[in-house]
């Protein structure tokens, strides 16, 4: 039993933060340590999560009973955001800037941050067995750019127009706001600062990732020894690297067209009173906007891809179906995802033959995808499963990206896409891949790796009330929002009875509301149990799922440096029930005979394998 | 005991984290400016005129003096990494000092150019001002911002080398050496695409401003 | 149960289709959704049996398989053809649907201007053509400004019996329409659901829209484009006619535009004059 | 560092010539290179393309010599060639197909 040989490390954890005596700020705020910075990502970005989450059950009463007043908090609604003070019926034009906010928080202040973040700085140096990042301190500026960011973007609140309203897209010319003086701070311009901000934190995030897992491995780890979640964070970081810039560039941009009523995003002739100088192209804008954000929803899911893969594994006691494929696809789908960006753009008013070039490319995007679900259905065939609240949660991302993929497919079809365009069909399609995809596969991350983080094991019996609760009313809030789209209810609509072609659907509208509420409320088990036990959980042994991969090895609850041996990599990630061995895992740093990942059939000695990658 | 551990050990590389990451920060600028340019090639073709006019207005030979001041102090940079690295603390001193006054002199020319557009009436907001202007003050803005960003740990490390024990970080003086070289490698691009390649005047297309 | 299956049956909550080329979009779409079915039970169907099947027992150790290529190839060209196939297919309708050079003769030819939150519509009148305008010339983009939203040149007499309608507008049936579109102020999207007809309009440029409605009938326009607090409203109602109640139409509107407009009044402010079209 | 074997100031020395020739060489074909009138855009895009070219190898110079990239790991070079091609990508898209629609 590995454990067994392993140095008792309590007393070594003691001495060793005598050692360094960090002030309390330097230790728990401004810390280097990307444990320390995984928990502040992920404490601030549940907290946006429930701020998004909150403006979202604002959305969902308005589509449900439109022009009445919201129940509860109502009458305390601030004067702007109400047709009349104490009505508690909001404004249409509040009702933009909820979902503006929402939108823009759910995915620059929700997943990204725990994707990338929280995940990313949590996983990769323990998972290639080194101390911490290659640059700690630039990880640390690289979280405390989000908070800054976050508070600009919610200060749009006290600006005179209030919260930015042009939609998470932010499309010029609505965004380009011109009817304002220059010079004017409008809910606008902060956003722009504030997508801005976060964009730098991924990015300079994302240069420590691709850095520390090309040059921090530990000894005998090759780049196939990787487990796949750090290859898809890696690749991700890579995306990031090189998407995300393109997007501040845009930003910039429009800033300027906001801020200094410059024309980028503004043609001649629009007949407006206000003094701009014309010539640009708003639809240019958009190109640059999708350049960065189609790959981001790739940065929102590859990720999860990795940590799910890994959570599969372990919990059904079987090596990940075909390893090496599954990384290529994860690579396939990162260098598509860079040239399908037009897939949002089939409506707007592009040239047609790149609507047929993107079609082609987006449904070829497919097939990697389904690599992918056939490889975790594979790793799940004969394997020995464990229902644990983190293999629950992967599941329900398999499963539920499945169905988010499937609606991406029709979109993908670009004559089909003429008529969902912009109706709910897509809003049916980002909740099923962000929330069904990103968020399940965040949730099973949480459960998987809390023993590593805090130390302290979750409650499994309330883990699994939030994973049903959570699963079913997820599913009856947003698959009737298929239906919707298909019914012609188009997305950002404020009152769909305007409509009379529409309804026929105001009582789908409110199922949906009322099973969103629910939603809504089945996360309180997420939270309480997560500030539960951090005091009271049990204390979690070294290695409570029986796993392989390197950050196991760590301590129960590491300090700074991680580890307390030196680490050396004898085999791939995913030895589980190797024939003839009585333990059915066998992890990467135990000494024995090596085996690689990679290989396709039971055991085969390392001598066997040309070592090639960056092998000491 | 960390430091009886060897998890933190030669980076697998070979390249050290610094500069590894300074390349990895490279890319990511490459694709920052690539945004500017896509959009400044699609609003040139569709503004061939007004783009023309404008170009016209610049004044390329500052901007040419400044290229040689870029390509100068890109050398000068060059130099005082070569010596450092072999311990000379007083030529580090004399070509850090050159860069950054190669840095200075980018800024002051900058600022001429930028002085005279205002009294034209060039600046966004003005009455002269078109598109091609607002690409003129964004592009050279923000590489002049990355001019005024490599100045700053330039300035640092200059004055560390007045005191006792010199400056004794050549790996980081390399790795701003790279980022002060893709400062110069962008305005090798902007000074062409804004200053020299004034489109034709195509018939018809005329000017609307 | 005959509810429940209704509910799933996504087919059945389409908007009646009531132009020529919807059709051939809803079926693409029940190909997809049939297909999709197919690999939604398909994969549920694998992964419900394998949880079952391979749930924890103390007494079972797991697998050390770590796959086969063979297996891997399989998979991987399985679905490229399948999905080949649907792409091929659908970008034979885009081609047709959307191609400006596949964009058909004619048989009335409409400008729509999208403003916040409104639709104004330009007709040739009897005539079928435009007179000079911000669309048919570009030099008279100019003349465009909030009380001549169109950049009308009121000295060209062929635009004499032009005639606009706001936030309603009529077609005839079994015709090709052509609308051309474009937005003075911000994006919106052209939106016609019966007709499975979408196209954002983007100021500064003319976007080309056509199709041909095979049934008569009340329908609705609505904005898919978020553009600002009233997007939600920017309704139009649209009725679609027989030729001959059209032609009949045609005659009364440009008999209230000529004698709205004479030839010497100079600066005419169409969308002032005029009046709105009364259904 | 890989310029251990004799000094690496002479090449230095001659990119920073080459730079400055090139400087002089793009100005010159910029001011003094016209195209006759009736070529029309083909002028412009030979124009622009001489710049283009003359600029690309001024920027290989720096990368190559100044930068490092002949002495340092190979792998660095995919830094500059990824973000290279998807600017072409992102070109590609925006305007070999864009413009036409735009102008129309
Ligand atoms: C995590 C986020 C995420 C992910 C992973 C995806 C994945 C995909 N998306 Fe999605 N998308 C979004 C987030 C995401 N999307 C968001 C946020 C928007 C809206 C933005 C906005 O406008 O606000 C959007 C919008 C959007 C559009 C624009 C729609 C419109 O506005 O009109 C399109 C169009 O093509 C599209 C397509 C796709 C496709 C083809 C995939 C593919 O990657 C899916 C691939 C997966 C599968 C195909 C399923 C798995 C495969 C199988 C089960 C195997 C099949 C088996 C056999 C064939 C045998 N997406
Ligand atoms: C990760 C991303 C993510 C997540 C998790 C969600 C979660 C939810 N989303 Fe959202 N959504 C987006 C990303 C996301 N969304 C995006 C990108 C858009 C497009 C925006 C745009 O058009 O620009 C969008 C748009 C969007 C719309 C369309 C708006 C419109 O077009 O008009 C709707 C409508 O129903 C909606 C609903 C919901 C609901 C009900 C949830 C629920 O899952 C929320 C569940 C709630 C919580 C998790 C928080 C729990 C909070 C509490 C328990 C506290 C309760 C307290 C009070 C009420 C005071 N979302
Ligand atoms: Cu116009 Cu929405
Ligand atoms: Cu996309």
């Amino acid at each position: 039993m590995s454990t067994a040989t392993l140095p008792s490390t309590e007393t070594e954890a003691h001495t060793h933060e005598h050692h360094h005596e960090l002030p309390w700020y330097r230790k728990y705020v401004f810390s280097t340590d990307h444990k320390v910075i995984s928990k502040q990502f992920m404490l601030s970005s549940l907290f946006f999560l429930f701020i998004g989450g909150a403006f979202a059950l604002f959305i969902r009463w308005q589509l449900a009973y439109p022009g009445t007043k919201i129940p509860l908090v109502g009458s305390i609604l601030p004067a702007t955001w109400v047709t009349e003070p104490g009505s508690g019926i909001i404004t249409p034009e509040f009702y933009a800037q909820l979902l503006t906010m929402h939108g823009s928080i759910m995915i620059f202040f929700v997943v990204i941050p725990l994707a990338l973040g929280m995940f990313g700085n949590f996983c990769i140096p323990l998972m290639i067995g080194t101390d911490d990042m290659a640059l700690p301190r630039l990880n640390m500026w690289s979280f405390w750019l989000v908070p800054p960011a976050g508070l600009i973007m919610m200060a749009g609140f006290f600006t005179e127009t209030g919260y930015a309203t042009a939609g998470w897209t932010s499309y010029p010319p609505l965004s380009a706001s011109i009817q304002l003086p220059t010079f004017t701070i409008s809910g606008q311009t902060l956003w722009l600062i504030s997508v801005f901000l976060v964009g730098f934190s991924s990015i300079m995030g994302s240069v420590n990732y691709v850095t520390t897992v090309l040059n921090k491995r530990a000894k005998g780890m090759k780049l196939f020894d990787m487990p796949l979640t750090v290859w898809a964070l890696f690749i991700t970081a890579i995306m990031a690297v090189l998407g995300t810039p393109v997007l501040a560039a845009g930003l910039a941009m429009l800033f300027m067209d906001n801020f200094l009523h410059t024309s980028f995003f503004l043609p001649d002739n629009l007949v407006t009173n206000s003094k701009y100088f014309g010539g640009g192209q708003p639809v240019l804008f958009q190109h640059v906007f999708w350049f960065y954000s189609h790959p981001a929803v790739y940065i929102m899911i590859l990720p999860l891809m990795g940590i799910v893969s890994d959570v599969l594994a372990t919990f059904s006691r079987k090596p990940v179906y075909g390893y090496k494929a599954m990384v290529f696809a994860i690579a396939g789908i990162a260098f598509l995802g860079f040239i399908v960006w037009g897939h949002h753009m089939f409506q707007s008013g592009m040239n047609p033959l790149l609507g047929t070039t993107f079609m082609l490319s987006t449904i070829v995007i497919a097939v990697p995808s389904s690599i992918k679900v056939f490889n975790w259905l594979g790793t799940l065939w004969r394997g020995n499963i464990k229902f644990t609240s983190a293999m629950l949660n992967a599941l329900a991302f398999v499963s539920m990206f499945i169905i988010g993929g499937l609606s991406g497919v029709f979109m993908a079809s670009a004559p089909v896409d003429i008529y969902i365009h912009d109706t709910y069909f897509i809003v049916a399609h980002i909740h099923y891949v962000l929330f069904g995809g990103s968020l399940f596969g965040i949730f099973a991350g949480i459960y998987y790796w809390y023993p590593k983080m805090f130390g302290k094991m979750l409650n499994e019996a309330w883990g699994r009330k939030h994973f049903y609760w959570t699963f079913v009313t997820f599913n009856l809030t947003f698959f009737p929002m298929h239906i919707l789209g298909v019914g012609g209810h188009m997305r950002r609509i404020y009152d769909p009875n305007v409509y009379d072609f529409l309804k026929g659907l105001g009582g789908i509208n409110e199922f949906i509301t009322i099973a969103a509420i629910t939603l809504g409320f089945s996360q309180l088990f997420l939270i309480s149990n997560i500030l539960w036990s951090m005091k009271f959980g049990k204390k979690a042994p070294r290695n409570p799922w029986h796993a392989n991969t390197l950050e196991w090895a760590a301590p129960e609850h590491p300090g700074h440096g991680n580890f307390d041996m030196d680490i050396t990599v004898y085999r791939g990630p995913y030895e589980f029930s190797v024939p003839g061995r009585e333990l059915d895992y066998w992890p990467q740093w135990e000494q024995g005979e090596a085996i690689s990942a990679h290989h396709n059939t039971v055991a085969v000695p390392i001598e066997n394998e040309t070592r090639t990658f960056g092998a000491h | 005991m960390s430091s009886a551990l060897n998890l933190s050990h030669e980076p697998v590389t070979r390249v050290r984290h610094g500069k590894f990451a300074m390349w990895a920060f490279l890319a990511s600028e490459l694709m920052f400016f690539a945004g500017f340019f896509g959009t400044f090639i699609v609003l040139r073709n569709t503004n061939y005129a007004a783009f023309g006019e404008g170009s016209a207005q610049l004044s390329w030979p500052l901007a040419l003096v400044n290229t040689f001041i870029l390509i100068g102090s890109s050398l000068t940079m060059a130099m005082c990494i070569y010596h450092l690295e072999r311990g000379n603390n007083k030529l580090f001193r004399l070509f850090m000092g050159l860069t950054i006054m190669g840095g200075f002199g980018f800024l002051i020319v900058k600022y001429l150019e930028y002085s005279s557009k205002w009294e034209h009436g060039l600046f966004p907001g003005q009455e002269h001002h078109t598109l091609f202007f607002s690409f003129y003050f964004l592009m050279t803005g923000f590489h002049a911002l990355h001019v005024v960003g490599g100045m700053i740990p330039m300035a640092y490390m200059f004055f560390r080398s007045y005191t006792k024990r010199g400056y004794k970080h050549p790996g980081k003086v390399e790795t701003l050496g790279l980022y002060w070289h893709f400062v110069d490698l962008m305005w090798i691009f902007i000074f062409p695409a804004l200053y020299l390649m004034i489109p034709y005047a195509v018939a018809g297309a005329g000017a609307h401003h | 149960m005959g509810d429940i299956l209704h509910v799933l049956d996504m087919l059945a909550w389409f908007p009646e289709n009531i132009s020529t080329y919807g059709a051939e979009l809803d079926n693409l779409f029940a190909i997809i959704y049939w297909v999709s079915v197919a690999i939604f039970f398909l994969t549920f169907g694998i992964l419900g049996y394998l949880l079952v099947k391979y749930r924890y027992s103390p007494d079972r150790k797991g697998y050390n398989y770590h796959g086969n290529n063979l297996v891997e190839v399989t998979w991987t060209i399985l679905p490229t053809f399948l999905f080949a196939a649907i792409g091929l297919y659908s970008d034979d309708i885009w081609e047709r649907t959307k191609y400006s050079k596949r964009v058909p003769q004619a048989d009335v030819e409409i400008i729509v201007l999208g403003k916040t939150f409104g639709w104004t519509f330009l007709y040739p009148g009897s005539d079928g053509k435009f007179g000079r305008n911000a669309y048919t010339d570009r030099t008279a983009r100019h003349l465009m400004s909030t009380t001549n939203i169109f950049g009308i040149d009121s000295t060209d007499p062929t635009g004499m019996d032009d005639f606009t309608t706001e936030n309603q507008f009529r077609v005839p049936v079994n015709s090709n329409i052509v609308v051309r579109g474009s937005s003075i102020d911000v994006l919106h999207s052209f939106f016609l659901p019966h007709a499975r007809v979408k196209q954002d309009v983007v100021p500064g440029t003319w976007m080309n829209i056509w199709f041909n409605l095979f049934k008569t009938g009340d329908y609705e326009l609505a904005c898919a484009e978020l553009c600002g607090g009233g997007h939600y409203s920017m309704r139009a109602e649209y009725k679609v006619v027989s030729m001959a109640d059209y032609d009949t139409w045609l005659d009364k509107k440009n008999a209230e535009a000529k004698a709205a407009r004479s030839p010497q009044s100079l600066p005419a402010a169409p969308a002032d004059t005029v009046a709105v079209a009364s259904h | 560092m890989s310029d251990d074997h004799g000094s690496i100031i002479p090449a230095y020395m001659k990119v920073f010539y080459a730079l400055c020739a090139f400087t002089v060489l793009t100005v010159a074909a910029a001011k003094w290179m016209h195209f006759p009138e009736s070529w029309g855009t083909t002028g412009d895009i030979l124009h622009v393309g001489i710049g283009i070219v003359i600029a690309v190898m001024k920027v290989v110079m720096v990368m190559w010599i100044f930068m490092h990239l002949k002495f340092d790991q190979p792998m660095l070079r995919f830094f500059v060639f990824v973000p290279v091609f998807l600017f072409f990508v992102m070109s590609f898209a925006l305007n070999f197909l864009e413009v036409w629609t735009y102008t129309r």
